[in-house]
């Protein structure tokens, strides 16, 4: 499927879903709160069959974040980016382990370095940093004065 | 048949066994193909290869004069802070305020010989020489000035 | 917290292996809770080496940034540079003269051989083989003394820069790829001999660490560890770069889903690279090494995704740019994280020999997980 | 011709003649002890540095060469520092065992030498239950492994004493019917008949293919007793890190790793001995002016000669193949040489009832 029809079967199972231009992918913006299910019908949709997360990270824009998905699709092989925004006071988000086996240790990795929730993980904890290390490093307004080497 | 199957099985067994043992074999009495360097003993002979990043040195030529003009640009290539420049004010034969370096120091320590400085260098000043020898008892030590003492820089550089 | 080590109420045995241990090549923990011999669960606990390159990225502009990824995965440091310029190019719109592309593809070819050697070594050792480790070093040693010659360096490279490369080839290059092309042909009959055909060795991989063909995509596998459950997942064939598309080569597949098809697959790929190193060589075309790019590179604002495939698979590298010079925000999708997350899966239920053997054919650099 | 009959037989009739009797045994003794510590540690240094070598050799390396002339004196150099090593006690361990289960290991080891006849005459206790005996107490060891490994309060080290109790008493039956072969055709237990009764040619010549077969299974079985590659589950290093040794160091570690050079050693020499004729010298039935040349040669340098060999094979299979898996170690064992060494046994008694042998 090419981007064009790809954006149209999208615009036709959610119409909801708002369309960024630019890149090399259709990207779109999607609420957090249908997110469950709209990973559910990409992943089973014949037609779509996004069986391969190749890239889940987040992205810090210092007002609110954004949960950045690349899926793709080993038998049609079309991508496509997904993201939404969270809230940056208290970033909460389904997961999608159970679909993406891929995502367990990926989103325990935002977990630690940005402090997004992954509701129902089923294993939620800090992935390389210590349990009681404080703070989310890869937020951009994490200092850390102690660590930081001056030259 | 199972008998004749549990024979071909140690039969194949044996030979894929016996076919390690010749490869070793041939290795144990065949030392020319032996292809350990005795390191600090050919270091006579030891030729590093003439690209090989082993730290940034500073290109002085007889006079003591090397093409600094203290540009930092490599300062601002590098990617670990590795380089620091110190710059002084000179007056030259006109009588006027020249900028030209203080002091190149270089960090050893801190280097990862990416190659940046020097491709970034406007004046081919400095260049990676092969040495690989960098052991020391103190860190302080690889700290070092790569501007000679007295050294100036070349008439005709700007 | 760190877990109690000991014995869990059920009775079974909580051990460590990693982060200092001889199976794990780096500093990956893995705490095991064995029934027996028999490994119930396991869990990776990483970090021993993270060295938050994303973070460190941030601050480094589009020439800087390109020399860290070398310490990612410092076996294929090669792909990894080759992506970062690859991304920062497509950012940039930059043609890159062909000589330069011919260069970085036999360079990625030949780190790829070197990287599949270190491995074959080391998983035989893994397996208690201690003689191919010394076997496959006669070899690699060839490929890291070509590397020096023209690159500067054996590991870290850093010698594909955005917009080309960083210098011309050393005039002795293709003599020496030749010399070694030979070396190897002569050399790699000793591989299946001395390990690949021998039963014990057979015996220990076959049937060992299943991974579907399913549970390979799920789990975000790629390279030769999804290629060995038959998924088609070279990126050099589903989405070329640079020359690839005018090569001859074919993407190994094997459809043994176990520890041996693994294996297999980088036993053949190493041929295959060397058949493209051998098609490359002699048709290196004249012409500029580096395209000509400005002193200073920035990005315009947007979002760059780009994958190379390296010797432990897909590597994509997420660029966010809001048109500075250096990167928003930047994320490599490491082959290595992915495969690692499968381990646990893998090897659920088998026995700690069949740990190490599993482990091996993952191909795991640490610091490619830990980044 | 020198030879180290006559040389015991003097120092046996000049203590006869210049002491008591009495005192004299105990002389004797005495020099008997010094001669097996002496040659125990002249056998561990030169085991190690042989294994290091091979093993160079094999992997395209040159092996010790700084200590001395070809670094013959490395062994010596790592001896030394063992000794100086702090010998540590892990706080949780057992310490009594702990401490214990080296010097176990050590003295089954030391026992072991007995009854083997190192050249013509010189034996030092020609027992004549010699082979049950070499084979009873080189299973002592695997007491001194588990001690151990329970003693360590270490999981690497209980696994592997665990895996190593397996190992070590399934292969002793295998290891026991391939000898039971030999001392059919013999008709003794005796080592010096044993090494007699190959005057006219050593037994894998004499015996056809069945002794050919128990040989090779005497060989597997020895390996796996031994824990060596690719039996070295109890110590697999890439799985359990040392396995049962994991916490010992310095001269507890030493006599670990002395004892293991000295089973092999002994697991060769009885070997040599079964298969090979100990040091009778290579003969053909009776081509007498042959045998007579072979006899000039020294009957000590027949047995090192063979033992060594032995001990090279089992180093060359030690660095060609990888280790075998704890299951498939079982298996091999169970499904294949015990099965392989009943039926074998059968042949050969038929064999030596039938008197097929040459």
């Amino acid at each position: 499927m090419n981007n064009e029809d790809l954006k149209n079967k999208i615009t036709e199972l959610f119409p909801t879903a708002t369309f960024e231009e630019g890149g090399e992918w259709v990207n779109i913006f999607i609420d957090p709160a249908q997110w469950k299910t709209i990973a559910e019908r990409l992943r089973t949709t014949n037609e779509l069959a996004f069986d391969y997360l190749f890239c889940l990270t987040c992205v810090d824009w210092k007002t609110h974040f954004t949960m950045v998905y690349h899926l793709s699709s080993t038998i049609h092989r079309h991508a496509l980016v997904l993201k939404i925004k969270l809230e940056r006071s208290n970033p909460e988000v389904e997961t999608v382990c159970d679909l993406w086996r891929t995502a367990e240790l990926h989103e325990r990795e935002v977990y630690d370095l940005f402090g997004v929730t992954f509701l129902n993980h089923p294993d939620l904890r800090r992935l390389f940093l210590t349990d009681d290390f404080i703070g989310y490093p890869l937020r951009k307004d994490f200092e850390d004065p102690i660590n930081m080497i001056k030259l | 048949m199972f008998i004749t199957n549990y024979i071909k099985d140690i039969f194949n067994g044996m030979k894929s066994l016996l076919t390690g043992m010749k490869i070793t074999g041939y290795y144990f009495t065949h030392h020319k193909e032996i292809i350990t360097e005795q390191y600090p003993d050919n270091r006579a002979t030891l030729k590093m290869a003439d690209r090989f990043r082993g730290e940034v040195v500073m290109i002085h030529d007889e006079n003591n004069e090397h093409a600094c003009t203290g540009c930092s640009a490599c300062e601002l290539a590098c990617p670990n802070g590795t380089i620091k420049i110190i710059n002084k004010f000179e007056l030259n034969a006109e009588g006027k305020k020249k900028k030209a370096i203080d002091t190149f120091v270089y960090h050893l320590e801190l280097c990862t010989m990416c190659n940046l400085c020097i491709i970034a260098c406007p004046t081919d000043t400095i260049k990676m020489e092969p040495n690989f020898e960098h052991s020391v008892f103190d860190r302080s030590q690889l700290t070092k000035v790569l501007n000679h003492t007295g050294s100036k820089i070349k008439a005709g550089v700007e | 917290m760190i877990e109690e080590l000991g014995t869990t109420s059920e009775g079974y045995m909580v051990i460590n292996i990693g982060p200092q241990h001889p199976a794990t090549h780096g500093v990956l923990r893995l705490v095991m809770t064995l029934d027996g011999e028999t490994i119930i669960k396991t869990e990776p606990h990483l970090g021993y080496i993270h060295r938050s390159i994303e973070k460190m990225c941030e601050s480094l502009s589009y020439r800087q940034f390109v020399y860290v990824t070398s310490r990612m995965d410092y076996l294929s440091s090669h792909m990894n540079n080759h992506g970062c310029s690859l991304v920062v190019e497509k950012g940039l719109q930059v043609e890159v003269p062909e000589r330069a592309q011919v260069i970085r593809v036999l360079m990625d070819e030949l780190t790829r051989v070197a990287s599949h050697e270190l491995w074959w070594g080391a998983m035989a050792m893994d397996l208690g083989a201690f003689t191919p480790f010394f076997h496959s070093f006669r070899e690699r040693e060839t490929i890291t003394d070509i590397m020096e010659e023209t690159c500067g360096a054996r590991l870290t490279m850093n010698y594909i820069c955005p917009g080309g490369v960083m210098a011309d080839l050393h005039p002795d290059f293709q003599k020496r790829v030749k010399k070694f092309v030979a070396l190897f042909k002569s050399k790699f009959h000793e591989y299946n001999e001395l390990v690949t055909g021998n039963i014990i060795f057979q015996n220990r991989m076959k049937g060992v660490g299943i991974l579907s063909a399913e549970n390979a995509i799920s789990y975000g596998c790629t390279g030769p560890v999804a290629r060995g459950s038959g998924v088609s997942s070279d990126i050099r064939k589903l989405y070329p770069y640079e020359v690839y598309n005018k090569l001859q080569f074919d993407e190994v597949l094997e459809t043994g889903c176990d520890s041996f098809a693994r294996y297999m697959v980088r036993i053949n790929e190493m041929l295959q690279s060397i058949k493209i190193i051998e098609q490359l060589i002699d048709q290196i075309p004249e012409g500029e090494f580096q395209a000509k790019t400005k002193a200073v590179l920035k990005l315009p604002k947007g979002e760059f995704y780009q994958r190379v495939e390296t010797a432990r698979g897909e590597l994509g590298i997420y660029i966010v740019s809001e048109g500075g010079t250096t990167p928003y925000r930047i994320k490599f999708r490491s082959p290595g994280f992915s495969n690692l997350s499968a381990l646990p899966h893998l090897v659920k239920g088998s026995k700690i020999g069949d740990l190490v053997a599993t482990m091996g054919t993952l191909d795991l650099v640490i610091p490619d997980i830990d980044r | 011709m020198l030879s180290l009959e006559n040389i015991t037989n003097t120092i046996h009739e000049w203590l006869n003649a210049t002491f008591n009797p009495t005192l004299a045994l105990l002389s004797e003794f005495v020099l008997i002890g010094i001669c097996a510590i002496a040659l125990f540690a002249m056998l561990g240094l030169s085991l190690v540095l042989m294994e290091r070598k091979v093993a160079a050799y094999m992997q395209l390396r040159l092996g010790p060469n700084r200590v001395g002339p070809f670094g013959i004196f490395q062994t010596v150099a790592d001896t030394l520092k063992l000794m100086m090593k702090e010998g540590l006690t892990p706080d949780g361990a057992d310490k009594f065992l702990f401490n214990l289960a080296p010097f176990v290991v050590m003295i089954a080891a030391m026992m072991l030498l007995a009854p083997i006849a190192f050249a013509r005459g010189f034996q030092i206790w020609d027992i004549n239950i010699g082979v049950l005996f070499l084979s009873a107490v080189s299973s002592v060891s695997v007491i001194g492994i588990l001690m151990a490994g329970w003693a360590s309060n270490n999981k690497y080290s209980f696994l592997g004493a665990m895996r190593s109790g397996a190992q070590i008493v399934s292969y002793e039956l295998s290891a026991g019917l391939s000898i039971i072969t030999i001392v059919i055709l013999t008709g003794s237990l005796q080592i010096s008949d044993i090494v007699n009764s190959q005057e006219n040619g050593w037994w894998i010549f004499k015996g056809h293919i069945p002794i050919v077969i128990s040989f090779i299974t005497f060989l597997i079985a020895i390996t796996a007793e031994t824990n060596r590659a690719p039996f070295d589950l109890p110590e697999a290093e890439s799985e359990l890190t040392a396995g049962f040794h994991t916490e010992y160091s310095g001269m507890k570690f030493a006599l670990f790793f002395l004892s293991e050079y000295i089973n092999i050693f002994i697991a060769c020499a009885l070997g040599a001995t079964l298969f090979f004729g100990g040091w009778m010298p290579f003969h053909i039935g009776h081509w007498e002016a042959f045998n007579q040349i072979m006899d000039y040669i020294p009957s000590s340098v027949w047995f090192m000669g063979k033992t060594f060999f032995l001990i090279f094979l089992l180093m060359w299979f030690r660095w060609t193949f990888p280790r075998l898996r704890v299951d498939q170690l079982l298996s091999l064992e169970w499904k294949y040489l015990l099965p392989i060494s009943m039926i074998n046994l059968l042949v050969v008694t038929v064999m030596a009832i039938m008197g097929w042998h040459f």
